[in-house]
C-alpha cells in the first residue's frame, strides 16, 4: 500500500468527482479510486471538507447528495446556463395550426367559436403555447353567457410570418372552388 | 489449421527488447522466440504470423531489422525465396492477405531478376532496382513511427479524463420554439375549410381580414381605455389613412357592435358618440 | 443588454466549461452563454487566463485543444483514476494507427493512396470506425476515375488527442529518401 500527501489526496479527490458519472461515496472513494493507497475514511472526509470550502465561490459547487458527493453548478445562473443548450420544442400540431389560422383569419374569436368551426375541442395546451409564443392575445370578452375570451394576432405574428398586415395573409377560395382546384391542379402558394 | 494463441505482437512498436524476451507465437504449446535463421516458418505459425504483422512491408521490415539486413543493400534473393514459400502456404489459408504478400513476392522477383542481369547490360544512370522498394519500405516505416507516435498522445479516457460538473436541480434547457410556415398555416385552414359548413362560399377576402385586423385594433384600443371607460367615436379614426383607412374602421366597429362586443352612447343630442367595451 | 462584473463572469464560464459536453470557444461563450451580457471577446479571455491560473495546482486544469477550452484532469494521475472505470480503455489497433496517421499526415488522401503505402487493403471496418469517431470526415473526392473519396483529420481528432492543430503533431521520422538511393552499396548479391 502506497502512501499519499494530503494534497495529492486532495487533488486526486477533486479530480474523482469531476470524472464520475455518479455521486461518489467516501467509500467509493477509498475501495475503488483509493484502493491502492493507504488512507483512512477520516482523511477523505477531511479532503472533501477542505474542497466544500475551496468551491465556496467558484462557478461550480461539491454538494452531498443522498448518494455521495459531486460537483454542480448554482442555481442561480441555471438561466444563464440555459444558453448553452437550447432544445427544440417539437413541431406543432395539426391542431395547434388550424387554431392559430383560425385565429388569424376570423379574429376576433372566441374559443367556442374556434371550436365550433374545428368541431372538435380546443385544448388549453394550445392557447397557452400560441400565448406564450406571443402570436395571439386576448383582446377582449364576449358579451354572451360566461364572457369568453376573443382572442387575435399580435403584431409578433405577423412579424414572423414577414406580413406587414394581415391584408397580406393569403386569400383563401371558397370551399367549392378549393375541391374543385384540388382535384386538378395543386395549389401554388405564395410564401413570404 | 490448429488455433495458436497469439502472444505479442513483435514486430517493432516495442522495439528489439521486446522481441527477444516475448514469444513470437505459441505452436502446440511451444514458444516461438524468434524466426530460424533460415526464415522458414513452420505452416501451423503462418496465420499467426500473418495477424502479427501488417502486410508485406511490416514483414519485410521485421526481416530486415531482424537479421541485420541492411536496408540499403537487401539481400533480395533469400527474401524472395521465403516469399515463395509463404505464398505457397498461404494459398489455402487468406486468400485476400495472400494476394498482397504475392505482390511483394512479385516485386522481390522482378528486382532479383534485374540484379542478376549483366552488368553491362545494366546502362549508366539507371536507377537501382532495389531503389523503389527503399522508398516504399522508408515510406511504410515513417508511417510506422507516427502510428506510434500517435498512440502515445494523450488520449482522452486513457491519460485525460474530461472533468465536468452537473446542473443545479432547477436547470432548463432553453426552449426554441419550432418554425411555422405559411404554407402549413394556409394548409391547416385549408383542412378546416373543408370539414367545416362555417366556412361554405365564404371567400376570405383581402377587404375582410383588413377589417378583422381593425377589430382587433379597436377592442385594444378599448381595453386600454378603461380608466376613461369611454373613447370619443372620432377619435378611432385615422384621418391620415384616408377614405379607405376610414372605411375600415367603420365597418369594424358596424361588425363590432352587431356581435355585441362594444357599445355606442350618445349622451346628448348632437354630442360625441361615446364608445366602450360592453 | 445586461452588465456582469468581472467575477460573475468569470464564475459563468465556470460553469459553462464544467457542463459543456465539448470544449467551448470564446465565440460560443460570447455568442450562446453570454448572449444577454454586454461582454467583450477580450474580457471572456482574460477571465479564462483566470481561470487557467486559478486551477494550476488543482485535481484537474483548464486547457485548450482544437475545438476550445475544456477542463481534464492531470496525466500523471490517469492510473489512480482508472481504478474508478470498470471498463479498459479503448486500445486501437496497429492497422487503425496507421491509417489513422497516413490521413492525419497526409491529408487530404484517398483510401486507395492509404493502401499504396500500407500495402495492404485498409479494412471498411477500420474507416467505419475512424468516421463513427469523427476522428476523420470525407472533405472531397479526387478528379481521376471512379472519384475516390478523400479523407482528413476532424477537430475532434485533435481534441481527442489533446491537440490544438495539426501543426502540433510529432514530427515525422526524417528521411532523406534521395541521398539513400544515391549511396546504394554495390550490388553483392549472394547466391542461395
Amino acid at each position: 500500500m502506497k502512501t499519499i500527501d494530503d494534497l495529492a489526496l486532495k487533488k486526486l479527490i477533486e479530480a474523482a468527482l469531476f470524472i464520475a458519472d455518479k455521486p461518489l461515496t467516501v467509500a467509493t472513494l477509498k475501495e475503488h479510486l483509493l484502493v491502492d493507497y493507504k488512507v483512512s475514511s477520516a482523511r477523505i472526509k477531511l479532503a472533501i471538507t477542505t474542497l466544500i470550502a475551496d468551491y465556496q465561490d467558484r462557478g461550480v459547487e461539491l454538494v452531498k447528495v443522498a448518494s455521495g458527493y459531486r460537483f454542480q453548478t448554482h442555481q442561480a445562473i441555471s438561466a444563464d446556463l440555459g444558453h448553452l443548450y437550447k432544445e427544440r420544442t417539437p413541431k406543432y400540431s395539426r391542431a395547434l395550426l388550424e387554431t392559430l389560422a383560425l385565429i388569424a383569419y376570423k379574429q376576433p374569436i372566441t374559443r367556442g367559436e374556434i371550436e365550433e368551426i374545428r368541431g372538435v375541442a380546443v385544448s388549453s395546451y394550445i392557447m397557452k403555447t400560441l400565448t406564450e409564443r406571443n402570436w395571439v392575445k386576448i383582446v377582449g370578452h364576449k358579451e354572451v353567457p360566461g364572457r369568453p375570451s376573443m382572442y387575435a394576432t399580435t403584431k409578433e405574428f405577423l412579424d414572423y410570418f414577414s406580413l406587414n398586415s394581415l391584408a397580406e395573409l393569403p386569400e383563401l377560395m371558397p370551399i367549392s372552388e378549393l375541391s374543385l382546384i384540388d382535384n386538378l391542379t395543386p395549389i401554388k402558394e405564395t410564401e413570404t | 489449421m490448429s488455433v495458436i494463441s497469439k502472444q505479442t505482437q513483435p514486430a517493432g512498436n516495442a522495439g528489439e527488447m521486446v522481441q527477444q524476451v516475448l514469444p513470437l507465437a505459441l505452436i502446440r504449446g511451444e514458444a516461438f522466440i524468434k524466426k530460424p535463421h533460415d526464415l522458414f516458418i513452420p505452416p501451423d505459425a503462418l496465420e499467426v504470423i500473418l495477424e502479427s504483422f501488417e502486410g508485406p512491408l511490416d514483414l519485410l521490415l521485421y526481416l530486415i531489422r531482424k537479421q541485420k539486413f541492411d536496408i540499403l543493400d537487401l539481400p533480395i534473393a533469400p527474401i524472395t525465396t521465403q516469399y515463395m514459400h509463404y505464398v505457397d502456404l498461404m494459398k489455402d489459408i487468406k486468400l485476400e492477405l495472400a494476394g498482397e504478400y504475392l505482390v511483394m513476392a512479385a516485386i522481390l522477383a522482378e528486382i532479383k531478376s534485374r540484379l542478376l542481369l549483366p552488368k553491362q547490360t545494366v546502362e549508366q544512370g539507371e536507377e537501382d532496382p532495389r531503389a523503389e522498394l527503399v522508398r516504399r519500405l522508408q515510406e511504410y516505416e515513417v508511417i510506422k513511427a507516427a502510428a506510434e507516435n500517435i498512440d502515445q498522445l494523450p488520449q482522452v479516457d486513457r491519460d485525460v479524463h474530461i472533468a465536468e460538473a452537473v446542473f443545479a436541480d432547477n436547470f432548463q434547457a432553453q426552449l426554441i420554439a419550432a418554425d411555422v410556415s405559411m404554407n402549413e398555416l394556409v394548409n391547416a385552414l385549408k383542412g378546416v375549410i373543408k370539414r367545416s359548413e362555417a366556412f361554405e362560399h365564404h371567400h376570405i377576402r383581402k377587404e375582410m381580414l383588413s377589417t378583422r385586423e381593425r377589430m382587433t385594433a379597436i377592442l385594444l384600443r378599448l381595453r386600454q381605455a378603461t380608466e376613461q371607460q369611454f373613447v370619443e367615436f372620432s377619435q378611432l379614426f385615422t384621418l391620415e389613412e384616408g377614405r379607405a383607412g376610414i372605411v375600415v374602421t367603420f365597418l369594424a366597429l358596424l361588425e363590432l357592435i352587431k356581435e355585441s362586443m362594444i357599445e355606442c352612447v350618445q349622451a346628448q343630442i348632437y354630442g360625441q358618440i361615446q364608445v366602450r367595451l360592453k
